[in-house]
């Protein structure tokens, strides 16, 4: 296996706060990672960095052994990054159909590509309302919606930042399922979600961030055996 | 009075001494440009109400501006020579104007409703232009009144015109800190949740509508005094726009935007037009200048925070 | 009498009925849960109890009154108050101020033209009062921009306080909120639903759990099922369209 | 705030130096369309007078004179403001120059009201020839309805019925289909007025069109008849209904526009290239050489105005203040391009009206030429209305 | 009403290019009129350069794109991140400045700009039907450049990039929108449709100074009409308002003079012909507040 992502000594402005100190990050192929923390730690603001939504202060990012952190975001995304943002982003102005198919791309060489039937299939809803115009959907539709659209490029990185928020209990279970077999078929993934029990379940390593700080990183079954992590950064 | 008191003060005590020390150099030239621009730092303000304190952009503003300034004049032309019976009669019927204008217009949002205060503008803007027994396109003269206290000369209106404006500034003033004034510029903010938490938000921007309409009618009416003259180029679309570059030159809901704009603009628009005939190129330049390095038009530049 | 009565409503989008000849009542007094899978028509069905949308058919009866072509403004003078499953705030605005503004809505007229709103002292105070209700004096003299996405959550309900309402209609209060301030969030509701009506619209479902005393399920525009929590959660048709074999789950 | 303190002390000063302007200059305050679609008028008519006022030595009268201009962008507005400046801040002693009569309409009573000769170089509008007409104003071209009541007369003699007549709606607009019908005795196919520096006329043309007169009579000032001839021949109009015009339409900076389709088209004006005296003769070549176009009756205009002033300020010695006196020096006329001019109480003058016709000289060149007189010593309808003596 | 259709095409290369820039960008550009100013002069004088009609307007047709990108590049680009009253300021503040260069290289006499030699006639379309050969090809020209751009704007994924940059222009980066050179572009576009525009409409009005003023309000009305960011939107408005326009100016007058005298009817006609397209507009805009087509944002 391979390190498709790797970040060394991150940091991170908003204007003159600072907001990440020397984050460390490795991602190897095919494994799914997982971001944790209570609000405002800086997990949003980490990915951000990755996209190049806003750029690194210091450190390095390289993605499969390319220095991306001074790209601007569209050349990364064409390297293969694609983001499930927080708060959906879907775009208004443009039709159900036209938010999927509009960036549709093979950037993994998958030889089963993600294509628009397959993602119809798992979100059946999402094709009932096809024609409709991003503004029309429900919260929950569009975040159905932002799933599918960074699935249809096929990324050799996805990244969800709090992807089941708004969805009913029994669409969270689906994307949960889809997760799994995303997976199983060796796509990485680098998750942000509240639902911890679930990301150990799935996920192979962790990293805890507090006020921009890593302050614990390790696989499922370190997290699984420290309850009193979960309490003191996660206050489960 | 804003924290910064004590500069309006001053500009006041020197607008009050400017005519005689004008005419004594020579210069009555200028007190007329100043009563021109103390005209156009109303008609700004009014528009500043609705535009930077309500979030209404008007592009139909130079309508009641002009309504305004025809009424006076085709009063003053039917034989009505007292301004007790001209301005109430001209401000009441841009008031009207305004509410039945804005009545409708509110109905729609953003650039739609800036296209449609603009076509209500051409509309009456063209009525104007086709009666032609009050002038037609070429305009009409309007004599000025009578006001029983003073005669009307070039000096005396100054004087009216800044007392006008004086009191309406201070007015605005207490308006805009008001409740009224706090409702309105928090629709401008956020008008879904305005409606949510109980607030009428029509009635409250059709109100401010209506106040903006008079407050620009009465400045028609000075025009109207200043020039002896009530031409349709005031209520054209030119016009409107050049209200507008006033006030977000000046700064849009800052409280002194619209003084300032006009007052730049026309200032530097005077000493460019002196100085070679391409001014027009020079203005240009400055208003750039002004929009890409000072956001929050030149009242920002004063440090005050624009809500 | 109940406080809320929906009688045949729907509402339409085109050839999509997102709200389709619903019925619906709310009892003064209890916090009545409204779930449903996503695009059900629940934020549909709040925007047209507060007055956002007008309905296609149907009526709506608030507190005895036929409110279904009533102005929002007025609904909210009736005593009817929302808040919006996407934060919807005066953000340049200070949490005071923002409250302050829902304050007066409700105490006198606002055509007053001159004098000084800031020397209403009877606002402020008021202002402050549910500042601390909500836990947010820290953050008093804020812009609400800078405030924490949790921080907004709770205001939100703060402004939809001040109007002093009958009835609370909450969408989505607990959205995108961490464990922390959702235990928080549901401590309010909880305190406030002794004294407010409550609709809570939340897919969180232990707090509609926790909170609620009477739980309506909604699909495809429709109440499917209506009654008490344990009624609902052995419905089996609740479950297959709504809640699956979610075990309300711990999460972070 | 404190740059408009700043800006205000700037102003004053800016104005105090104007005002140490030195005496015994004549100041004539030129106010002219010199952009826009009626550029070419006011562009021709400044060339000639101050042609006029170089070939005087930069004198008027006797005394050295300063022409100040400003356009007025043929808006009535700008150019109150204009007027407004050169009144109360050049505060000169003449103005002229205003191409158009709703703007000289605008501005004229101003000018009047400070006891300021105004010498109209073109606008000529009815309203200052009848009741109206003011002890200040003069127009050293013709009254506005002149050239179109010459036209009026050419076609009724032409025995053209049913003639299909169009002016933009504005004073000189309407003076001009009214001098028209007032020698014109046929039947009217159409009246139609069509807006002030409208471009398009496609709208028009297919009323002409519609109306099947026998004959149109325009009158298009500027850019609009350019347009009009250009779009009545594309149409496929000329070679159908035959076009009449005013020599206003058909000038040589028209003819220099639209090119060959203009041949043959017959116009009226007060004025011609080859009018056989020294003093247009002088103009012609004098202008053609200056300018390396051949003039028009704009120009000639210009060139006149000046002549005037000229003749009017050497009868009072120079002393500009004897407003009456000028006044007498006005009426009493002078030598012009068109010969010795004379003027009626009203301020407008008494001269004949030609017949032109745009033809292909020998050299390829295309020309207005001579074609014939209408009328001898014609004075507007007006004048009998005004009080003046 | 051939007359108002081919007005009308014109008008909606002019709105196209408006409803691009203003529905797709954001970003309201009064110049926009300025661009259509410039590719009318650069037609004039490329013409006059080559003598050859065509290859004129195709050089002023790149010329004019070019300077636009040249704009967006050195200015509007600052701006897309302002509120709409900056750049109603900033972009009005470069109609000036437009308007003196131009006044400054070639004068402020209007020039001459003739139609080609070859459609300088009539032509018969009908039997006993004549009509101006020129005004046929503009609106030829007008329905080839619609058809291309509703396919561009709605049926290409570049057409989705714009859309979706326009709406969220971090997201659409972040999906792999380069959107920085597509703005450029796309205001180039904007340009060239405007040179296009001034190139045919030269030969017909009067290249000048100001044309682009009084014409941009029309192009304003159209947009708003069709609903803004919408293509089909500025067609049909276009089309409308041609129409509505030039049949007003050609039959209010008549119908009014069955009714009234002729000194009536000629006073009120053009002005009642004048408020028929904003009457049309405010009750479009009554009954429906978001334009014919609300456009998708
Ligand atoms: N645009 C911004 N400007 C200034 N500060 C910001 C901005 N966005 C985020 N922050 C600050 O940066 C810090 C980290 O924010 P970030 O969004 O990365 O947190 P997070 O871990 O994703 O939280 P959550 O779980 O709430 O999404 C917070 O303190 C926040 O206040
Ligand atoms: N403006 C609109 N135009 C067209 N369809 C709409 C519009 N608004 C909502 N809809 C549709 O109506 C349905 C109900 O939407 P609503 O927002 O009420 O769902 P919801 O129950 O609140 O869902 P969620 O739990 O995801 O928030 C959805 O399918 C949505 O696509
Ligand atoms: C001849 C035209 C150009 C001007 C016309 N005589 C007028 O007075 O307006
Ligand atoms: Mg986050
Ligand atoms: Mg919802």
């Amino acid at each position: 296996m391979s390190i498709l992502l790797e970040i060394q000594g991150l940091q991170t402005f908003y204007g003159p706060s600072q907001v990440l100190f020397n984050v460390n990050l490795t991602i190897q192929e095919g494994q799914v990672a997982t971001l944790l923390g209570r609000n405002g730690m800086g997990k949003t603001t980490t990915v951000r960095s990755i996209l190049g939504l806003t750029p690194a202060r210091k450190g390095l990012i390289s993605f499969a052994g390319r220095r991306i952190e001074a790209l601007p975001p569209e050349q990364i995304a064409a390297l293969g990054i694609a983001v499930v943002p927080e708060g959906r982003q879907i775009f208004p102005n443009l039709t159900v159909k036209e938010n999927l198919i509009a960036f549709a791309a093979n950037r993994n060489q998958s030889p089963q590509p993600w294509t628009l039937p397959r993602i119809y299939e798992i979100f059946p809803r999402l094709q009932e309302r096809q024609h409709n115009l991003g503004n029309q959907l429900s919260g929950g539709e569009q975040q159905m919606l932002a799933i599918g659209r960074a699935l249809m490029t096929n990324p050799r990185l996805l990244i969800l930042d709090e992807a089941t928020e708004g969805l009913a209990p029994l669409l969270r279970e689906e994307i949960w399922r889809v997760l799994r077999l995303l997976k199983q078929s060796g796509q990485t993934i680098l998750v942000i979600d509240k639902y911890v029990e679930r990301l150990i379940a799935l996920a192979d390593q962790h990293t805890i961030l507090e006020r921009g700080r890593v302050v614990w990183q390790g696989n499922s079954e370190a997290l699984g055996a420290q309850p009193e992590l979960w309490k003191r950064y996660l206050s489960v | 009075m804003p924290r910064n008191w004590p500069i309006p003060l001053v500009l006041l005590g020197l607008l009050l001494v400017f005519p005689p020390i004008a005419s004594a150099t020579g210069l009555e030239f200028y007190t007329g440009l100043v009563t021109k621009i103390m005209i156009f730092a109303l008609a700004a303000s009014s528009l500043n109400l609705i535009l930077g304190y309500g979030g209404m952009v008007s592009f139909g503003h130079a309508a009641y501006f002009g309504v305004g300034a025809y009424a006076a004049a085709i009063l003053a032309r039917e034989g009505v020579s007292s301004a007790w019976v001209i301005w109430p009669v001209a401000m009441v019927l841009s008031g009207l104007l305004a509410f039945l204008i804005g009545a409708i217009c509110l109905r729609t949002r953003g650039v739609y409703f800036i296209m449609i205060t603009l076509a209500f503008a051409q509309m009456i803007y063209f009525l104007v232009v086709s009666f032609k027994q009050y002038g037609g396109e070429d305009g009409l003269r309007a004599r000025r009144p009578d006001f029983g206290l003073f005669e009307l000369s070039d000096t005396t209106l100054y004087y009216l015109t800044l007392a006008v404006l004086t009191a309406v500034l201070y007015a605005l003033y207490r308006l805009v800190n008001s409740r009224f004034g706090r409702v309105l510029q928090a629709i401008r903010e956020n008008e879904s949740r305005a409606a949510t938490i109980g607030y009428p938000v029509y009635q409250f921007q059709l109100a401010a509508f209506v106040i903006a309409g008079v407050l620009a009618g009465l400045a028609g009416v000075l025009m109207a005094h200043y020039t002896q003259y009530a031409s349709p180029n005031l209520l054209a679309w030119q016009q409107s726009g050049h209200l507008m570059m006033m006030v977000i030159l000046g700064g849009v809901g800052q409280f002194w935007g619209g003084v300032l704009g006009a007052a730049t603009l026309l200032i530097v628009e005077e000493i460019l037009q002196d100085l070679t005939i391409y001014w027009q190129l020079g203005v240009g330049l400055i208003l750039l200048l002004i929009v890409l390095f000072a956001p929050m038009g030149i009242a920002g530049l004063f440090g005050r925070r624009a809500r | 009498m109940s406080l809320l009565v929906i009688e045949h409503l729907t509402r339409q989008f085109g050839g999509l009925a997102a709200v389709n000849d619903c019925n619906l009542t709310v009892e003064p007094g209890e916090v009545h849960a409204l779930i449903g899978p996503n695009g059900a028509g629940k934020t549909t069905l709040i925007n047209l109890i507060s007055g956002v949308l007008p309905p296609t058919k149907g009526r709506i009866y608030f507190d005895g009154h036929d409110i279904t072509h009533t102005p929002q403004h007025q609904r909210v003078r009736l005593g009817l108050a929302r808040t919006f499953q996407i934060t919807n705030l005066f953000k340049r605005y200070t949490v005071l101020e923002n409250l302050e503004l829902a304050v007066q809505a409700r105490s006198g007229s606002s055509f007053r033209f001159w004098s000084p709103v800031k020397r209403e002292k009877g606002l402020r105070e008021e202002a402050e009062q549910i500042a601390e209700l909500l836990g947010l004096t820290a953050r008093n003299h804020t812009e609400v921009a800078q405030l924490s996405h949790g921080e907004q959550r709770q205001l939100e309900v703060g402004l939809a306080l001040a109007c002093q309402p009958k009835m609370l209609l909450l969408d989505e209060p607990m959205a995108g909120m961490g464990p922390e301030e959702s235990g928080r969030m549901v401590e309010l509701i909880a305190k406030l639903g002794q004294s407010v009506t409550i609709l809570l619209v939340e897919h969180d479902m232990d707090a509609v759990f926790r909170l609620a005393r009477r739980i309506s399920v909604l699909v495809y525009g429709q109440v499917i099922a209506s009654g008490p929590p344990e009624e609902i959660r052995a419905h089996p048709d609740v479950h297959k369209a709504y809640l699956g074999d979610d075990p309300g789950g711990k999460h972070a | 705030m404190k740059r408009i303190l700043w800006l205000m002390v700037l102003l004053g000063l800016a104005g105090f130096s104007l005002s140490l302007a030195q005496p015994r200059t004549v100041k004539i305050g030129f106010v002219s369309t010199l952009s826009g679609g009626g550029a070419a008028l006011g562009i021709d008519a400044r060339d000639g007078f101050n042609l006029a006022v170089r070939l005087l030595n930069n004198q008027l009268g006797g005394l050295p004179v300063e022409v100040i201009v400003a356009d007025d962008q043929q808006n009535p507005d700008v150019a109150r403001q204009a007027v407004d400046r050169m009144l109360k801040r050049e505060r000169v002693d003449f103005m002229t120059g205003i191409i158009f009569s709703n703007i000289l309409l605008a501005v004229g009573d101003a000018i009047f009201e400070e006891k300021i000769h105004y010498i109209s170089l073109n606008a000529g509008p009815s309203e200052y020839a009848g009741e109206r007409c003011n002890p200040y104003f003069f127009n050293v071209a013709w009254q506005n309805d002149n050239l179109h009541e010459a036209m009026g007369q050419y076609v009724n003699t032409r025995r053209f019925e049913n003639v299909f007549i169009l002016a933009p709606n504005y004073p000189a607009g309407r003076d001009a289909l009214t001098g028209f019908k007032r020698f014109y005795k046929g039947k009217i196919a159409a009246e139609v007025y069509n807006r002030l520096n409208q471009l398009d006329f496609s709208a028009e043309i297919a009323q002409i069109r519609a109306a099947k007169p026998k004959a149109v009579y325009t009158f298009q000032p500027g850019a609009m008849g350019v347009n009009f001839i250009k779009q009545y021949a594309e149409a496929g109009l000329l070679r159908e209904i035959p076009l009449f015009l005013p020599g206003f339409s058909a000038d040589a900076d028209v003819i220099r526009a639209v090119g060959r389709p203009m041949v043959g088209i017959y116009n009226s004006s007060h004025w011609a290239l080859e009018l056989n005296n020294p003093v247009n003769q002088r103009f012609v070549e004098e202008f053609r050489k200056a300018y390396n176009r051949t003039p028009t009756l704009y120009a000639s205009q210009g060139y006149d105005a000046a002549l005037m002033l000229d003749a009017a300020i050497r009868a009072v010695g120079g002393d500009v203040s004897r407003k009456d006196d000028l006044r007498k020096a006005f009426l009493a006329g002078f030598n012009s391009t068109r010969g010795p001019l004379k003027f009626n109480p009203n301020g407008y003058p008494i001269q004949n009206y030609y017949l032109r016709q745009v033809v292909q000289a020998p050299n390829g060149e295309i020309i207005n030429r001579l074609a014939g007189n209408i009328f001898s010593n014609h004075s507007d309808a007006y004048v009998s209305q005004c009080k003046l003596k | 009403m051939l007359n108002g259709v081919q007005f009308g095409l014109m008008l909606f290369l002019l709105a196209a290019g408006l409803t691009l820039v203003f529905g797709i960008m954001d970003m309201i550009n009064l110049a926009h009129g300025s661009l259509y100013m410039i590719g009318a002069y650069l037609t004039a004088t490329f013409v006059g350069i080559t003598g050859v009609f065509w290859l004129g307007v195709l050089l002023a047709v790149v010329g004019t794109a070019l300077i636009g990108m040249l704009l967006e590049f050195s200015i509007l680009r600052q701006l897309y991140r302002r509120d709409h009253l900056s750049q109603v300021l900033a972009t009005f503040a470069l109609i000036l400045i437009i308007n003196e260069v131009v006044r400054i290289i070639w004068g402020s006499q209007p020039l001459l700009l003739s139609a080609p030699e070859g459609l300088s006639g009539p032509i018969e379309i009908l039997p006993g039907l004549n009509y101006s050969a020129f005004r046929l090809t503009i609106i030829g020209v007008g329905l080839v450049v619609a058809m291309g751009l509703f396919l561009l704007v709605n049926n290409t994924r570049v057409g989705m990039w714009l859309r979706a940059g326009a709406s969220n222009r971090e997201m659409a980066q972040a999906m792999g929108v380069p959107i920085k050179p597509l703005f450029t572009l796309l205001f180039g576009v904007g340009a060239a449709l405007c040179a296009i525009a001034g190139a045919f409409l030269g030969p017909i009005l009067a290249v000048q100074v100001g044309m682009g003023e009084s014409i941009l309000i029309l192009a304003f009305v159209v947009i708003v009409i069709g609903g803004i960011g919408s293509v089909k939107g500025a067609l049909v408005g276009a089309l409308l308002v041609g129409i509505v326009d030039t049949a007003g100016r050609a039959f209010l007058p008549l119908l009014l003079s069955q009714v009234a005298s002729p000194e009536v009817a000629s006073n009120l006609g053009p002005a009642l012909a004048s408020i028929l397209i904003y009457l049309l507009m405010a009750v479009v805009l009554f009954f429906k507040p978001q334009g014919l087509f609300p456009a998708r944002t």
